[in-house]
């Protein structure tokens, strides 16, 4: 079992597909001479050529729906699109057409390809550069929204997701590359669809995914210490959700927050939160919490940047206070 | 006078065949308006009367391991490529028996196996789309060709400058067909293009070779897109084709069609694309009137029987609503 | 007092904004020459001349950024995306520039921009013609989203929403520009951010917008045969969203469900039944209901389309079974 | 040549003040990258090292109404416009008292008081911006200009090409100010674009008026923008200019480097704009050393009251994180 970055565990998977598929090629801004704005990519050029390791130009709308058409005859291209913001000038190609081309061909075409993309604030690059739309992706039927919290998921589910025939979004959440994780040398994978009971417990449920997962881990950390035991599922999948694993816990529990880094009006909190109080309403000893950065574009300066990330502290308050805790 | 030359050239079969997938296109649609007008037809129906020498002169010359992309005005474009006229009106009618199971609708007709890869209602999206294809194509070490089909419009979003410059920078299979009929819905070309009217010299700073064509003539459509697709299958990079057209119709069967007047409109009837080539044969003593006679009853059959065919099939079933939504697990 | 169709209602508040203001201008695809791709601009052209109904090429993103750019001196500009669905293409210009420009330049530049969409189902075009993204937008701080279900409102928000200076997503649905509704002669506005109540009532809460707001009404008429007694409140816009009129209501018939045409999974349904039960969740009798469309693509078909748009007897049923009445 | 005949017809204030300018963005810049390995600045950081004669040679040509709109490099933009090098300095360190409260940081500079629009982050996203402020001093019947700085990397977005062809179409008073720096990020603009490294002749098919010049030599930079912005409004549409230049940085403080050879850097570096327009100056006899010292140890008291002013302003107190998300009601 070797510690691995995450950054290293998606180079890893990544070149996994390329030594492994002759149909995997990689496209993206970037990716190649440079080595990839995140250094994902470092060093692939060289040993891939130029023909799989796909420096584009600045068009995203094309190379995105060059990667949907390869996909369509067969081919299973990895896009990177260097941060999520930007697949706002790629979203048509991803909504009306990756997304929507099995089903309106009654399943004729497939498209197994994979959207890399970086997501999340806390860098302090500001309005423009700092949000994540996992959570719009995730309402798409048609698409998969797999969010890694770590190295040993980033792999396992990359893995699985090269072996799923859609288009998928892999968002890496920018502040977790340098997260360090066992990822064991023996092959694994992490099927998707499955959430991960990060830390078991038995009075309050926390629900997290991507950056927040850590959050949820370090407020659950700090719940102890007042011995309050908290159970932190990492939901690892936006799409497809796996509601059953939050379901199992709160019927334990009767407590529940969801976690989430982006708004909170709009928020992905909100449909997990709906669907857990429709499911179990009456297993529930108060509301269904959502714990969500306010309703703010990012702002650049740091003292104020902070304030719109959730963090532990705010998480443990929130719950001791609502919960009576 | 090319065209007559080249007509006296063509073997007769393929001077009937012509004249028949140009008639079936036209009489496909005359059917689909008038199911449209009984309601059977529904949603946003676009025909392409008066286009119909571009698909039958462009596409009959791809070979079938070669793509088709193409936008919602799609009817010609799948029929000269050999969707079946029956599949192709039972999805106008929205049966499970349509070549996109009832899902798609007239602006999303599909057929893989023919590789026709759809007709795309997103002004513009289906380049990006066949950049893809050819990319596919091109790393798979194949010499097939795709076929691009878009409108004067759609060369003004931004997804066409990404599109030409990325399939020249990577050379990639590509014939852009560009049917320039100029309008955009009501918009005349004249007022949505810096550049005016004609369109094909846009492909210069691309590297893109690039020609203008009439496409109302199907003869010369045929001998540049054979020429255009000889050139692309030698792996050297895209062409680009503008065939110069008129809609007869309305943009839809919503369009009010108060923008164009009506002398103007006659003025185009008056060289139907069906009419000339119908001459021109008969003048070259190529064919004689009673083969066309007998290939437009024909053409009728295959018509009704579409028809038919559409109208007796079955609706989805209601659990069709959810299938296909994603891939079939095992596909991989 | 005078019936006017809701497109009626459109041109008439166009108009207005072309008549009294001379830093009011329209723009869009086939507004002028065509008429409106639904006729809401018939006539305009001829009337108001090309400088200010301009009819554009096929850019979306240029001509809502063309919008924008306008706004941030001084022009007040009302552009037209023929639907909701083609917002894609334009969809950074809206997230990364409308809706940032206030908050990034801190308030030295303001965005008085309204983008008039089409939105909704139920047409038969299919999947990439049917969506519905006002949720989306409604996520996005700096953004408003109003979505007027009525002649009346649509004419009196639209009003206020030349009044307000932020980036306004106007969304009519294509399935009611044909309603009729009572429209007076004598000015008024509708405020943004004020929640009607539709239909007063005691025993269930159904809260809907835009298309599903006739949808709720007409459940609630079915609902009255059996004497239930249903409070239908029309949202009218997604932000500012009114949440303490929904909460009064709860507060009083204890029991709500929320209705919506859009898919279910990321639906606005979400976040407004998380605050409800977030807000007042021991005065609920039982979970706050989501009716949703499902989540699939739209498909063609007519028999199967109608089985994915929220009906009356659906809202009906569900509201009988769920609650037990 | 061109340029010393210029130098020899400058007056020798206008001389100084060129040299100031490009030397005060030079001194900022380089405290900036101070401040940011001091982590003071943090985010991204774009220096416009090796480009200055760009900004300077153009912006200055302008007048107070007109107005000034780039992309995220944009401290040489902002500088060069009149921005406050301390409101400048504050913003990079995300203070209170910056020119954008502290909430933009490099790239996203605001001051609408002196028309500078904005750098803006998203690759062409200020295309379409621009393309609306001049349409708005359209409207509104002023004969102001707009300058749009954009990179070549920009070119290959859509973006580009609607924006293009809207300004063209509709006579459109932009100055299209391209900055070919030879990169975008590390992608050399030969492997980025059909045309290759020389983009100017893209303007054609819009029918927009377009030009290549040394954007190293700020006089060259000068007189050709200053005609083109005359030409521009006279209200007969757009012109393009494009500026060849070279980053002597990397893309931003995170660029590992490794894609440009030592050898291009060195021989681009060799043409710094501001020690060749010092030794024209100086071989014109425009100036004497002295001055050029004394201007020198201006700029950099300049620099260090605004090193000193951003370090000593305060942060934005926490409720500012909410406000300025929607238009105050009164400003209607
Ligand atoms: C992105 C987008 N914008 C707008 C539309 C609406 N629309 C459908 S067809 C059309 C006109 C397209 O004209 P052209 O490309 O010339 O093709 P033609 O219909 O003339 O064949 C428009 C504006 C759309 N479908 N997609
Ligand atoms: C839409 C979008 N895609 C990608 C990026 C990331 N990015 C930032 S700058 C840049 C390179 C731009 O190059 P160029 O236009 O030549 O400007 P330069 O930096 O050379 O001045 C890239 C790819 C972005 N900010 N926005
Ligand atoms: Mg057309
Ligand atoms: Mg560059």
């Amino acid at each position: 079992m070797a510690e691995m970055l995450l950054r290293d565990a998606v180079s890893k998977a990544l070149m996994e597909a390329l030594d492994e598929d002759e149909r995997c090629f990689l496209m993206g801004e970037d990716i190649g001479a440079y080595g990839g704005a995140y250094a994902v990519t470092r060093g692939f050029l060289d040993k891939y050529g130029e023909e799989r390791v796909r420096d584009t130009p600045i068009s995203e709308s094309v190379f995105v729906g060059a990667g949907v058409g390869s996909a369509m005859i067969g081919m299973r291209p990895i896009v990177e699109v260097m941060t999520i913001n930007f697949t706002l000038v790629a979203m048509d190609q991803i909504i009306n057409h990756a997304a929507k081309l099995s089903y309106m061909s009654n399943g004729q075409l497939t498209v197994p390809l994979i959207i890399r993309t970086v997501t999340g604030g806390g860098g302090q690059l500001a309005a423009t550069h700092s949000q994540s739309f996992e959570n719009w992706y995730a309402s798409v039927p048609g698409l998969r929204v797999v969010v890694p919290a770590t190295p040993y998921d980033a792999l396992g589910m990359f893995r699985a997701s090269r072996k799923d025939n859609n288009p998928i979004i892999f968002a890496e959440h920018a502040l977790l590359y340098r997260v360090k994780g066992e990822v064991p040398e023996e092959y694994y994978e992490v099927p998707l669809g499955k959430a991960r009971i990060a830390k078991p417990g038995t009075d309050v449920t926390l629900v997290a995914y991507s950056g927040m997962v850590r959050v949820a881990e370090e407020a659950a950390a700090k719940l102890q210490e007042d011995n309050i035991s908290s159970e932190v599922i990492d939901l690892r999948c936006l799409s497809p959700l796996d509601l059953d694993t939050v379901i199992e816990s709160v019927k334990k529990t009767n407590r529940v927050a969801v976690v989430e880094e982006t708004w909170k009006t709009g928020g992905f909190s909100g449909t997990i939160a709906s669907d857990i109080q429709e499911a179990v309403f009456d297993d529930l000893d108060g509301p269904v919490l959502r714990i969500n950065g306010p309703d703010v574009p990012a702002p650049y300066a740091r003292n104020i940047e902070q304030l719109m990330i959730p963090n532990a502290d705010w998480v443990v308050e929130s719950v001791k206070y609502n919960f009576g805790l | 006078m090319a065209t007559t030359l080249n007509i006296e050239t063509l073997a007769k079969e393929d001077a009937l065949e012509i004249f028949t997938q140009m008639l079936l296109i036209r009489r496909f649609e005359e059917e689909a308006e008038r199911l449209y007008r009984r309601g059977l037809v529904r949603g946003f129906l676009h025909t392409y009367i008066g286009e119909e020498a571009i698909a039958v002169g462009a596409i009959p010359n791809l070979r079938e391991d070669d793509y088709v992309i193409g936008h919602y005005r799609d009817h010609g474009h799948a029929l000269a490529r050999g969707v079946d006229p029956k599949a192709a009106m039972a999805e106008l009618c929205g049966k499970a028996t349509g070549c996109s199971g009832g899902k798609g609708g007239s602006m999303h007709l599909f057929d893989a196996e023919k590789h026709f890869m759809g007709g795309h209602a997103i002004v513009g999206g289906q380049l990006p789309l066949a950049i893809g294809i050819a990319l596919g194509v091109k790393l798979k070490k194949l010499d097939s060709v795709v076929m691009c089909f878009f409108g004067d419009g759609a060369v003004n979003e931004g997804e066409f400058h990404e599109a030409m410059n990325m399939a020249s920078l990577w050379k990639l299979p590509v014939v852009f067909m560009l049917e320039n009929n100029l309008y955009g819905m009501g918009t005349d070309v004249n007022r949505s293009r810096a550049g005016g009217a004609s369109i094909f010299g846009a492909a210069e700073p691309y590297m893109i070779p690039a020609v203008q064509i009439d496409g109302m003539d199907v003869m010369a459509v045929r001998e540049t897109v054979s020429e255009g697709i000889a050139k692309v299958r030698e792996g050297t990079g895209p062409v680009f084709i503008e065939a110069m057209a008129y809609r007869f119709h309305g943009h839809s069967m919503a369009d009010p069609s108060n923008y164009r007047d009506n002398e103007e409109v006659q003025e185009n009837r008056s060289r139907d694309p069906i009419d000339k080539f119908r001459e021109d044969c008969l003048e070259a003593g190529k064919i004689e009137a009673t083969d066309l006679e007998l290939a437009a009853e024909k053409v009728d059959l295959v018509v009704q029987e579409a028809r038919e065919f559409a109208e007796q099939s079955p609706e989805p079933a209601p659990e069709e609503l959810y299938t296909h939504i994603y891939a079939d697990p095992e596909e991989n």
